[in-house]
């Protein structure tokens, strides 16, 4: 059989080298990359057996699996482990379609184009790593890779705090990864693992006694968390966010964010599940601490980037609750949260960006009115918008549904947190639309015309996919569904 | 040779290596640095001897051909000081070496 | 008729045809100036949706019964041990039934005709292929919502209804207030959409844990008719669950028809143009509450407490918003109070237990506030004011638009034989027959009872300002006239409703359909005048509240309260809506918002602070350090003693110490 | 035992010590262009690099192999000096390996530098006494080996007499490692004393018979102390920073790549012994159990360790010169090494040797790259390195290459060994796991000043136009700097370093397989 996922990264690889060495080309190159990846992906999915049509049985294990030996010392067993389940597809669908869109969506970018198009490709080859290794080394390598780039795209290409911006971002994550790496160092070595591979470390991992398991739990837990990000460990997004530049933003919002939940899921929930039973209250103040702090502050932001931010907070505590919960509802909750927060989180990044290059300011008071000026754009903004709130037949609302739906089934009426928080965050989206879309025009340049034709595609891409899996959310949930999320308690 | 009065030899090699140490903290003249190294090098090499002694043997062979070494090697030492000090003394025109702190912090 | 059943198997074409229309128009509307933007376009599908909608509520009428078909899985769990031990499963399906029926009925007409009216109505504004394009995915989501067959996609439909009357009330979306009153009706009924959801929740929960409920969850939810076992098996352990439930759903309908204490957003709802009020914020989708209710009566039930609970929130509504129509000057507002006090009996005959008559009432008077608004609006197209006290002697201008108002008006009031007489009637009787064996509803009954003399007054007062008199009050007034066919033939349509459609009781076949779709109920209700006593006050009321008007306003007179006079604060707080959206602003911008800047100021400089000390900690500690780098080499040799000493120190006192504490290696 | 098989195993020692001699004889006889001098210098040390990879078991290379395969990790006999150990053998390419890449790139130093032949006489001696130290078996045999290294890079440090800084270092360094060599000698002393002899198989195998407690504890302690200069430890690191700033570049990448790792082999000499026989439970001076020196060694050790890479990593945290930065680094570098004896296993010790190993490209290059670019007339302020990223990228991503591998970013060879590292101090469990944690928390705070660097480099705009247009190699510049790039022998330094960093960073199990295989022989040896 044909080693798909290996040559989707060969794929990634060479087209992010041939990127950064195209020149004034790069911009194409970025784009056949990205459309060969979608390509690709597709396969990916068609040949997943849950795929199309879910007929009710659990795939056995992962898809597309490949391993090779890579370390190989008597007391250190390292291997190229690759695969995929339901989880890891959508996910990677995810990076597929946010690359296409970013790479389109930033087709004039003038400076230094090879590298600023090289370094995007390099944060989605990243992200897709994280996505398919099945080797705790791998993983970590894939999960740091992810952090470089983006380090230099906040940095070069960011707005006037992006040095400080930057240098937080990485120093953040770089701290979290770090304690992220002791949690798994010591999976692999108090559970006896014989190899740094998934199937190895979850055989030996969940026998371990309750009491090592939550304090891995908790390291792997602070590692992945800080990238959610949960509060209140979140200062560095609000200011990495604003800082970077718009493809950055999306990226940032879009892939990096899940990376935490795609982690914890996969390496920590269901390797260590007594240390999660243990832990799960801590998961749970958590997750409401960032479902209201995220949306509190959204309300009071001016900065139209900063305010998507903070929602982005809250939107990441709901998975984060939703994979708190411990059922398999709330686990497909979680990642079709990560999926629907990872495209319009990515939309309305983009829609902000136009605001930025539109009106030369995202000062929400200061500008108003601009629908007859921008249609195409307050349109997007306003499906954005909507869809962040959860309206239904757009991406959100799925699996919002599912997740408070679990949320009521695990924690009963706790679930008034987040049920009210979405009064919350209906506010503070409509506040801004009637602020900026809304009422006379102000703080709208002469001249000033709607987005050009290549950040329409970008954002319309996404529009496209807001609405498919809006309307037919079962195309995901099957693969999900489908996946081998061994050892889960029971749906 | 085992009747040797263990205790009082260590005290006194102990004894020249603190005097070298002192000498080493309160002198600034490198001179007298140099002397001060001495000193407790040659604490080093009577332990040496008197060690070799104690041991007895041919065991104690080798304490006594370590110190004739050392003693070698202490005069190399010194000389590679005095190359130093020499080209300080001509570019500075001192050798306080209190004064050479142009490195710092 | 057996063939024409069939024709129930395609009700969701309904949706599926205002959805095209919405493609359609919004797509291609901006370059069809011809059409009026793709109004024409919206115009056909909406009258192809309403035949129909005919052929289906006619089908449904001749073989009365119901019929269910699952079309697509949104998403199913397999089955496994837990919550839901049988799988679970989201679908989206149709079910029409003679309810639904009704409802498709009273959507499809209004809708279209409306949609008719629009035309000249709307001629003149800009961005036309916009509202016509919202107004048709209005009608989709809204016929959507009707032929739901569960919860889940009710909630989809009903989101989407919200967030189509959202835009069209933000149409004006230049003017700040337009934009504000948007956001407002959105918020206010999120709230409700939120306890809905939790009423869902509840409702799947329960129902999914209780033995017969089990095989529910695995089909999606539908609805299924004679639910009574399920309730009494899910209400063996569960009754406080269910009551929590019935508050939810009564929270979420709260929301969507206007009830107290969420009924600030309609008045300035009508921010948006006046077809839009008459189609959205006073004929369906307010009502989409009431049948949200009903629905939820007939097929899941509501416990005793609940019935309770709606009865009280109904009967009130129904008073508290009859008292401020009686004040206010706007004439749209006016009519939107009495649309928030009408929906008011709707929810009290559901909550007491005639969801068919509450239903009743929703049909008769989707048709005579429609025909009120757009005769209101007829008013404001041809003299540009929404302002009664600048009206006056429009009767002879507009013999038309009058009569269509007095009719509208006749029906509102509850006047023999227009159609408000018989529904009003109906659920008046009907409550009051339950007053025997629930005491507790007396207070809200009266209320209700009492709010009919407001209600006939009110909206006299409305016409004796506006049509009586010799001319208008303020002469700046352009000179007024009648529209043309275009707005006439929607406003005589209505007029015949108004009149008729109560009339359509005594039509045995629709009798049948209100009859059969009353399965759950419970108490079997009856229709037309039973208790000829109670109508006769009630009659009699509407005709003293009349009167009243007349002798204050009637023939241009102007009635003004004496400064001194005892009723002058209770105008002021019927003015000022009892102060409810000052006090709801309040909790927004002083409290929300305010919690919201501290919690930036705590974000920035107590969480961010903490951060930044830990950084300015290092470099102090950095800055210290970099002091014992003296650059003197006798003060290194001092550090080499020192570390020796410390060494020593480490070697033979800390480390053993340490080696017995973690006990060797 | 005739000459020649006696001579074989110190084949790379005698080619060192003839290149030495050789290149003071061209200096007689007046041949002092930098070019020639250092070719001598490039040619002996890489050949010598060849016999040593040979000797390691390099299949291909078999041919020049010199010592008899018997001969490398048998058994000490417990009377020699020496003992042929495969971890030694590494540690001999380590060093053979920087000293190559110094004086590659010094071929790129001014030709008609007149102290061409001192530098590179002085620096292949070095180099002998640090071949010399990888197979010592006896304590006063290593000591006097790492003497004749310290001696020379004294001399080393101080060569161009004109340059008061560097003279200034040299006394410094003098007079600290005078000091030190003080120290350890006592310490050697006091051992020798305690157990009778001073080879180290010797005392690991002399089990319970002799010593007093307290003399070996002493001896120990002055030896860690005199050791710990050499290994710049806090606190007897001050030296390090001052010489590695005012020594000329070059040296100090010697001094930083290669002439500090003495110090930490010298300590997995001297120490694995007291610590394994301990842990081992066999064989204990102290057979009555009085104390456990092992794990009071391993505690003391960790503490050094811990204190030394914070130190190290706090004092560099706001460093303004770009050499006294790296300096700090390098410090605190050297307690991450130490984490490999202090845990004292075999993964642990493979772990610090690759760190060392990497060291070399990483720390060692940085500072030859920094030589380079001094030359370009780019001032010590790391603000004077703005918009070097982009102004010369090719140099700015080589730079930032080796400032991420230090940072410990993943696909570069920094990250391997810290990770190998700390895997293996988690792996021995325990309160070593602790060291772990330390570390990498470290390493967490050490990602400030590299990112600092790298924010200068690519995301601030230069001062002034300093970085001539034109390629890394030979580029054609204004005419007031004096080359356009870093000329062929610093290039391609640079480029064997880059190449590793990011080829070992990918594939590590070829180097990693080999450094594990000697560690578990040098722990078996010594246990």
């Amino acid at each position: 059989m044909l080693p798909l996922i290996s040559l989707i990264l060969a794929t990634l690889v060479l087209g992010t080298v041939a990127t950064f060495f195209a020149g004034a080309r790069s911009r194409w190159v970025a784009l056949a990359t990205s459309v060969v990846f979608l390509l690709e992906v597709a396969v990916l999915f068609v040949n997943y057996s849950g795929w199309p049509g879910y007929n009710g049985a659990l795939v056995p294990g992962f898809s597309e699996s490949e391993s090779y030996s890579w370390i190989h010392l008597s007391w250190l067993q390292i291997n190229y482990t690759v695969g995929v389940d339901g989880i890891s597809l959508v996910m990677i669908l995810l990076t597929a379609i946010l690359q296409i869109a970013t790479v389109i969506y930033s087709w004039a970018e003038e400076r230094r184009p090879a590298a600023y198009f090289g370094l995007v490709l390099l944060t989605c080859l990243g992200s897709f790593g994280v996505f398919v290794a099945l080797d705790i080394l791998l993983f970590f390598l894939f999960w740091e890779a992810v952090l470089v780039p983006m380090f230099f795209l906040i940095g070069f290409w960011g707005g006037p705090r992006r040095r400080y911006a930057a240098l937080k971002f990485f120093v953040y994550t770089h701290v979290a990864s770090i304690v992220m790496l002791v949690g798994l160092l010591a999976l692999v070595f108090y559970s006896g693992a014989s190899s740094f591979d998934f199937s190895s470390v979850y055989a030996a991992a969940r026998s371990l006694a309750p009491v090592p398991q939550t304090f891995l739990f908790l390291a792997l837990f602070f590692g992945f968390g800080v990238k959610f990000p949960m509060v209140p460990f979140h200062t560095w997004l609000p200011d990495a966010h604003v800082e970077a530049p718009t493809g950055g933003s999306v990226l940032l919002a879009g892939l990096l964010l899940k990376l935490g939940g795609y982690g914890l899921i996969r390496w920590a929930v269901e390797v260590l599940p007594n240390g999660f039973h243990v832990s799960q209250p801590i998961l749970f103040f958590i997750a409401f601490l960032s479902i209201v702090w995220g949306s509190v502050l959204s309300l009071s932001q001016r900065d139209l980037k900063r305010l998507v931010a903070y929602s982005s907070i809250n939107h990441m505590g709901i998975v984060l609750l939703a994979i708190a919960l411990d059922s398999s509802l709330g686990l497909i909750a979680a990642v079709l949260l990560m999926f629907a927060h990872g495209i319009v989180s990515g939309l309305l990044f983009m829609t902000s960006g136009s605001v930025h290059h539109t009106f030369g300011s995202r000062d929400i008071p200061a500008i108003g009115g601009i629908t007859p000026t921008t249609p195409a754009l307050s349109t997007m903004i306003m499906v954005g918008s909507l869809a962040s709130l959860g309206l239904p037949a757009l991406i959100s609302f799925p699996a919002e549904f599912t997740a408070l739906l679990a949320t009521w089934n695990g924690l009963g009426y706790w679930v008034f947190v987040p049920l009210g928080i979405l009064v919350v965050t209906a506010a503070f989206y409509l506040w801004m639309m009637q602020r900026m879309l809304f009422g006379p025009p102000k703080g709208v340049p002469i001249g000033a015309h709607d987005v050009p034709w290549y950040e329409g595609v970008g954002m319309g891409i996404l529009v496209a996919f807001t609405v498919l899996f809006g309307v037919l959310p079962g195309l995901l949930v099957n693969v999900i569904v489908s996946s081998p999320i061994k050892g889960w308690p029971g749906p | 040779m085992t009747d040797l009065p263990l205790v009082g030899f260590i005290g006194l090699s102990a004894a020249l290596l603190a005097i070298g140490l002192f000498g080493i903290l309160t002198r600034r003249n490198f001179i007298l640095l140099l002397i001060a190294i001495e000193i407790a090098m040659n604490a080093t090499i009577l332990n040496f001897v008197y060690f070799a002694a104690y041991t007895g043997g041919t065991a104690g062979l080798t304490g006594q051909s370590i110190a004739v070494v050392l003693v070698g090697f202490a005069a190399t030492e010194v000389a590679v000081g005095l190359a130093i000090v020499l080209a300080l003394n001509r570019l500075k025109g001192t050798i306080n070496v209190a004064q050479a702190t142009e490195l710092k912090l | 008729m057996a063939g024409l059943s069939g024709i129930l198997e395609w009700a969701f074409l309904v949706p599926l045809l205002m959805v095209i229309s919405f493609v359609v128009v919004g797509l291609a509307g901006t370059r069809l100036k011809r059409l009026e933007y793709g109004g024409w376009i919206a115009v056909l599908f909406a009258g192809a949706a309403l035949v129909v909608g005919v052929l289906v509520a006619a089908a449904e009428m001749l073989s009365p019964g119901q019929y269910v078909n699952v079309q697509y899985t949104w998403f199913q769990l397999p089955p496994a041990a837990g919550t839901f031990p049988n799988g679970f499963r989201l679908v989206a399906g149709t079910l029409v039934d003679p309810i639904s029926a009704l409802m498709l009925l009273v959507v499809t007409v209004v809708g279209f005709l409306v949609m008719l009216y629009s035309i000249e109505y709307m001629h003149h504004d800009r961005g036309l292929a916009r509202y016509y394009a919202e107004l048709s995915l209005f009608l989709a989501a809204m016929t959507g919502l009707v032929i739901a067959n569960n919860l889940f996609e009710f909630f989809l439909f009903w989101e989407l209804v919200g967030v189509c009357s959202y835009f069209l009330i933000g149409f004006y979306y230049e003017k700040p207030s337009a934009a504000s009153a948007a956001k407002e009706a959105f918020l206010v009924t999120r709230v409700g959409d939120v306890m809905f959801l939790l009423g869902i929740f509840l409702y799947f929960y329960t129902y999914a844990l209780a033995g017969p409920g089990n095989g529910w969850a695995a089909s999606g939810f539908v609805f299924t008719n004679g639910n009574q076992p399920f309730l009494a098996g899910a209400m063996g352990g569960n009754s406080t669950l269910l009551t929590v439930a019935g508050i939810m759903i009564l929270g979420g309908a709260a929301g969507k028809s206007a009830q107290f204490p969420l009924h600030v957003w309609l008045p300035d709802a009508m921010e948006g143009p006046t077809t839009v009020s008459a189609l959205i914020h006073a004929a369906t989708m307010v009502a989409a509450g009431v049948y949200l209710l009903a629905v939820t009566s007939l097929f899941l039930g509501f416990t005793a407490t609940d019935q309770l609970l709606i009865v009280a929130i109904g009967g009130f509504t129904t008073f508290f918003a009859a008292t401020m129509a009686v004040v206010h000057s706007d004439i749209k507002r006016v009519i939107a109070y009495s649309t928030i006090s009408q929906l008011g009996y709707m929810v009290l005959a559901v909550g007491a237990g005639f969801a068919m008559v509450g239903l009743f009432h929703l049909f008769t008077h989707a048709f005579f506030k429609a025909l009120l608004f757009l005769a209101a609006g007829s008013v404001i197209h041809a003299i540009g004011t929404q302002d009664l006290f600048k009206m006056g002697g429009l009767r002879k201008p507009m013999r038309i638009t009058a009569a269509a108002f007095a009719i509208g008006g006749l029906a509102l009031a509850g006047i023999p034989p227009f159609a408000g007489f018989w529904s009003k009637d109906d659920i008046l009787g009907g409550v009051y027959s339950q007053l025997g064996t629930h005491p507790l509803y007396w207070p809200f009954f009266l209320l209700a009872f009492a709010a009919v003399f407001l209600t006939a007054y009110y909206i006299f007062r409305a016409w004796f300002l506006a049509f009586s008199g010799d001319g208008p009050r303020d002469p700046t007034l352009p000179h007024a006239h009648e529209g043309s066919w275009v707005m006439q033939v929607p406003l005589i349509g209505l007029s015949a409703l108004a009149v008729g459609s109560g009339l359509l009781i005594f039509w045995p076949n629709f009798q049948s359909l209100l009859l059969n779709g009353a399965g759950a109920a419970g108490i079997p209700p009856v229709f037309g005048p039973t208790d000829l006593a109670l109508s006769g006050i009630s009659v009699t009321l509407g005709v003293a509240g009349i009167l009243l008007a007349w002798r204050l306003w009637g023939n241009g007179r102007v009635y003004v309260l004496p400064e001194s006079s005892w009723a002058q604060p209770v105008r002021r707080l019927l003015l000022n809506r009892y102060y409810f959206k000052v006090g709801y602003d309040w909790i927004g911008q002083r409290g929300v918002y305010s919690v919201a800047r501290a919690a930036d100021f705590v974000d920035q400089f107590v969480i961010d602070g903490t951060v930044h000390g830990f950084e300015r900690m290092f470099a102090a500690l950095s800055e210290r350090l970099r002091r014992i780098q003296s650059g003197v080499v006798s003060d290194y040799a001092a550090y080499v003693v020192a570390g020796l000493i410390a060494v020593f120190v480490l070697l033979l006192l800390v480390a053993p110490y340490l080696v017995t504490l973690v006990g060797g290696a | 035992m005739d000459l020649g098989s006696f001579a074989g195993p110190f084949l790379p020692e005698i080619l060192l010590l003839a290149g030495t001699l050789f290149i003071f004889l061209l200096d007689v006889v007046g041949v002092r262009s930098t070019e020639r001098v250092g070719a001598v210098a490039v040619a002996v040390t890489g050949l010598a690099l060849l016999f040593v990879i040979a000797d390691l078991g390099f299949a291909p290379l078999a041919f020049l192999a010199t010592i008899p395969a018997g001969q490398i990790d048998a058994a000490g006999t417990g009377s020699a000096l020496y003992a042929f150990t495969s971890l030694g053998l590494i540690f001999q390419a380590v060093f053979l390996l920087a000293t190559f890449l110094v004086s590659l790139a010094s071929l790129s130093r001014p030709s008609q530098d007149r102290g061409a032949p001192i530098f590179f006489g002085l620096l292949v001696l070095a180099t002998l006494g640090m071949l010399l130290v990888a197979i010592a078996s006896d304590l006063v045999f290593l000591l006097l080996a790492i003497e004749v290294t310290s001696l020379a890079t004294y001399l080393l440090v101080g060569y161009t007499r004109k340059d008061p800084r560097s003279l200034e270092a040299a006394m410094k360094m003098y007079v600290i490692g005078a000091l030190s060599t003080t120290l350890s000698f006592f310490g050697a002393s006091l051992l020798y004393g305690a157990y009778g002899t001073t080879n180290l198989a010797a005392i690991a195998h002399v089990g319970g018979a002799g010593g007093v407690p307290v003399l070996v504890l002493l001896g120990y302690g002055f030896l860690i102390v005199g050791l710990a200069f050499k290994a710049t430890l806090v606190p007897f690191h001050a030296w390090a920073v001052d010489v590695y700033d005012g020594a000329p570049t070059d040296v100090t990448a010697f001094l930083a790549g290669g002439s500090k790792k003495v110090g930490i082999f010298a300590f997995f000499l001297v120490f694995l012994a007291p610590i394994l026989f301990v842990r081992t439970g066999t064989g204990s001076p102290f057979a009555n159990g009085a104390i456990a020196l092992g794990p009071i060694l391993q505690i003391t050790l960790g503490v050094l360790a811990v204190l030394t890479m914070t130190v190290g990593n706090i004092l560099a945290l706001l460093q303004k010169e770009m050499k006294r930065m790296l300096a700090y680094s390098s410090i605190s570098q050297a307690g991450y090494m130490l984490i490999g004896i202090a845990v004292g296993t075999a993964p642990a010790l493979a772990g610090a040797t690759l760190q060392i190993f990497a060291h070399v490209f990483m720390k060692g290059a940085a500072f030859l790259l920094v030589a380079g670019v001094t030359a370009w007339g780019i001032g010590p302020l790391i603000d004077d390195y703005r918009g070097l990223g982009t102004r010369r990228p090719v140099v700015g991503v080589a730079f930032a290459l080796m400032l991420l591998s230090l940072a410990g970013v993943p696909l570069t060879i920094g990250f391997v060994s810290k990770f190998v590292l700390f895997s293996a101090a988690v792996q021995a469990q325990g309160y070593f796991v602790w060291l772990a944690v330390a570390g990498l928390l470290n390493s967490a705070l050490s990602v400030f000043y590299y990112a600092r660097v790298l924010r200068v480099m690519f995301f601030e705009e230069p001062a002034a136009e300093k970085f001539p247009a034109g390629a890394i190699v030979g580029g054609s510049g204004p005419s007031e700097l004096p080359a356009g790039g870093f000329g062929y022998g610093r290039a391609a330094a640079i480029a064997i370093a880059v190449i590793a960093i990011v080829a070992v960073g990918i594939y590590p199990q070829p180097v990693l397989g080999a450094i594990q295989a000697a560690a578990q022989h040098f722990v078996a040896v010594g246990a």
